[in-house]
């Protein structure tokens, strides 16, 4: 059903935890749908230096955290902002069509965490 | 991945039992006729076919020409339901049943409500069990059949079917109950149950998949499902699966011999797996009722964490279970026989079903109970659900 | 009753092949998993069904997700016509078959006659051939399906399937082919065919009995007959046969990798048998098209003598023979497909099927020549018809 | 299927044949149905000392015309007309429900048989 990929990291995710002070918290899903993605980042100079995920949901959501999280460490934020849920589930050698939604939550999960941190630089 | 596989899905499927594969074999390359041919090797598959139905008919209280081969418990289902619905509309187009059957029951009955028939699914309380009276107060003057399950396949809930069966008596309404789950595991005896159709399917009691039967009490008139030859009695065409049926008869006869052993022998199991887990694992609940449930079946719910993560780091300690349905699989909702019983979405989504079978044994289940509380918790370190009970909690 | 036994039935079904039971042990008692499941051995069953699904495919032309396994041909043939019928009710009721057809083709569109459908029934020569123009002249406004069978079960007879769906495909009007004696026997391609639903069932092709498949050209609505899980992509309900795909899958594979040698060899015992009896035996004809037929078929009448009786005295030389289709033995009229090409009710009854396979050899058949005379002039020394015509003939 | 009984008749019938010159003739059933029986009877004296068949039939038509003619052998007419199908049948151990028409046509050629002789006495 998996692929190796998806299956090494939902058995072994990367960035799992949570970041005390925050520059920027995101967290999407609900768990009517099964699926809950937060996401904790701190920025320097806009670049993201760290992230971690805590996820509720299924291997491919878990999966699919770890590998946004992986991909958008050490990038610009602007960078950051560009990477599609079609690019985290390649990363992954592709994914079951009927979980495809899944790698949409960490892209929003990660959007929406940089929101936050461009919002509370606004303020 | 681990060395040893243990399997608690029994009520997903069963592996086929050594006898009954050795009773099956000889039909598959020796003694292949066609049942309804006339030369020799048919009409040992005829008395073979005839031995199975007999078998089967012995082991549910039924007379042998009653018991009609399927290629399974769906297709039974199927039968019953839309055959009395099909045969019954000058009567009436109410049907009643409830909202935890098996989907083989439940698309069907949607099926037909887009046909025009009306569907009454009564709700069950937390336990999972309706009551007699309930489908009593659902009695109209066009209900025309009453379909209640024997026993959900997922949180193992047995109903009340021999009262549910005078009522429909009593009122003159053909009475089906899906006993997939029940048969060739607890004892069923149609002549004091009342039911007019029964499901089975054999790959529930250590039979093969792709055969099942329908109960037809003698009287009750059910238009045929699938037609063509001569088959069955004219009632259900197709030439028939000599081997599976073999398989199916041998299999029940056997699951009746050894049912009391092997009752007490799951039921132990099963308590000892309720007890320690709800001892060991906070935010844990039991679904479905403590006492009127399958000997072999346990159900929790798991706050904070999802079902399929918790299942397949099970499998990778070699551990074989199911969250909910194996049917539901290819679904994103959750369980709906898991909101019927009033869960909210976020905790039907983190249950467990155990189903217990012949080779398990105390040990499989100590081992289990030393893996689950760590898979578990393991989980809900990664899950923002549980952090933010935790932050509550500090 | 003699020692040796000779089958001479295979269009009423077919021992499972060696390779193809060895295949199939598996799936029974070790990698027993529901393949909707997800453990490592629930996996495995999916992989193993993928690859049959992808061995059928591979055999008639097709592509693998046009694949929907069924517990046999009836159910395909069921499934077809209802659902067709079912899901176009607003374009039309109007359906065209042929008086040849098998009973699960036949029988099904009765049925539906009764639920208000209108069902033409071409008549066929006396070759039992339909022409692509008597299709094309039946279609009407309303027509919503032509089904018409690749090969007939009794005579043999091979019709111009991709004739009539190219009719079929310039009318818009959806092609359903019971192709259940053809898969396995003879090539077949969907691509050139223009068929949209095809028909097939493994029994016939050394497969296991209770296995078939509905192949559904992409594109092409056709609504659910089994209702339930999510099995079939949510097309088709009911734990996977597992078993049963498995074996399906790999007879069909051979069955492909030997179709030509397997036909050179069937071709000359039917061209033996053909020669032989129509010069040896008297009063007999030759049923079916003589070179549009199966490579595996025979069929003659033998006037004033009866076929079960003809059948009973070859079982006790140990030859297993069919007399029509083995599915209408629970009746008593004499086959239909007989009666359309123009045979009267007498000699009708005295019809003799012979299907050859792959175990024959030339000493069988040669076998069978030497006491088919004998058996047929016995029979027709008991006839009082046969009294009438000799006292003619003196 | 069949009883062994029933077998033995259809491998080995008992008074096939004809008879040139019999003194009552019946013949029942047509080809439509699938069975045709037809009785020779020697009468003296109102007792059948001869009696021989032809059945176009299937197995059980065969076998209950065999028995049928065994049973009415030696017997008073008066006495043969007495004999049902069912006796037929029994005498054979019984018949598939299906079949049970055939011993119905042994019945009505033996009957048909003596109607003849009767007739033809008349004369
Ligand atoms: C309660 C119940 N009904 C019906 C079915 C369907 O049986 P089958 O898969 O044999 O068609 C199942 C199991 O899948 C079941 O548990
Ligand atoms: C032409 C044809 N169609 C349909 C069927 C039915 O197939 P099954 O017996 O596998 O249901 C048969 C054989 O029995 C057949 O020969």
């Amino acid at each position: 059903m998996y692929s190796e990929k998806v299956m090494d990291h939902f058995m072994h995710p990367r960035n799992v935890g949570e970041i005390e002070n925050a520059d920027g918290i995101g967290e999407v899903g609900n768990a009517k749908c099964g699926d809950i993605m937060k996401v904790y980042l701190t920025i320097e100079d806009d670049i993201i230096v760290d992230v971690k995920f805590k996820t509720f949901g299924c291997a491919a959501a878990i999966a699919t955290s770890s590998m946004a999280t992986e991909l958008v460490k050490g990038k610009h934020i602007d960078e950051a902002l560009t990477i599609t849920n079609k690019a985290v589930a390649q990363a992954l050698d592709g994914l079951p069509p009927i979980k495809m939604h899944c790698s949409a939550l960490a892209e929003q999960a990660i959007k929406a965490a940089i929101e936050d941190y461009l919002q509370k630089s606004n303020d | 991945m681990s060395e040893r596989f243990i399997y608690f899905d029994h009520a997903a499927t069963t592996p086929v039992r050594p006898e009954v594969l050795e009773a099956m074999l000889p039909y598959f390359d020796k003694k292949y006729g066609n049942a309804s041919s006339i030369y020799s090797i048919a009409r040992e598959s005829r008395a073979a076919v005839d031995e199975a139905r007999e078998m089967v008919a012995n082991a549910i209280g039924a007379k042998s020409d009653e018991i009609y081969f399927t290629s399974g418990g769906t297709e039974a289902d199927n039968w019953a339901i839309k055959g009395i619905a099909r045969g019954s509309a000058d009567k009436g187009k109410h049907i009643i049943t409830t909202s935890i059957e098996h989907h083989a029951v439940l698309h069907t009955c949607q099926y037909l409500e887009k046909e025009g028939f009306d569907v009454t699914y009564l709700p069950v309380d937390e336990k999972g069990l309706i009551s007699p009276a309930q489908v009593e107060e659902a009695i109209r003057e066009d209900t025309i059949l009453i379909s209640v399950m024997f026993a959900n396949n997922e949180i193992g809930t047995i109903q009340p079917i021999e009262e549910i069966g005078e009522i429909a008596k009593r009122h003159g309404i053909v009475f089906h109950t899906d006993a997939v789950q029940a048969v060739g595991n607890i004892h069923i005896d149609v002549k004091k149950l009342g039911v007019d159709l029964l499901s089975m399917s054999a790959h529930k009691f250590y039979g093969p998949k792709g055969v099942g039967a329908l109960y037809i009490r003698k009287g009750t008139k059910l238009a045929s499902y699938i037609h063509g030859g001569a088959q069955e009695r004219g009632k259900r065409a197709s030439t028939e699966n000599v081997p599976g049926i073999v398989g199916m008869g041998r299999a029940i006869e056997i699951a009746t011999q050894n049912m009391d052993s092997y009752n007490k022998k799951l039921l132990e199991l099963r308590e000892m797996t309720i007890d320690k887990v709800l001892a060991t694992i906070p935010y844990t609940r039991l679904n479905g009722d403590r006492d009127k449930r399958l000997p072999g079946n346990v159900n929790f719910s798991f706050e904070f964490i999802e079902g399929e993560s918790l299942l397949l780091l099970l499998d990778m300690a070699g551990i074989g279970a199911s969250s909910g349905s194996a049917c539901t699989s290819g679904s994103l909702d959750p369980s709906h026989v898991l909101l019927a019983i009033g869960l909210p979405h976020g905790i039907a989504h983190g249950s467990l079903r155990l189903t217990f079978g012949k080779d398990n044994t105390r040990e499989d289940v100590e081992y289990l109970l030393e893996v689950l509380p760590g898979i578990v918790e393991r989980l809900r370190r990664m899950s923002p659900l549980y952090e933010r009970v935790k932050n509550r909690e500090e």
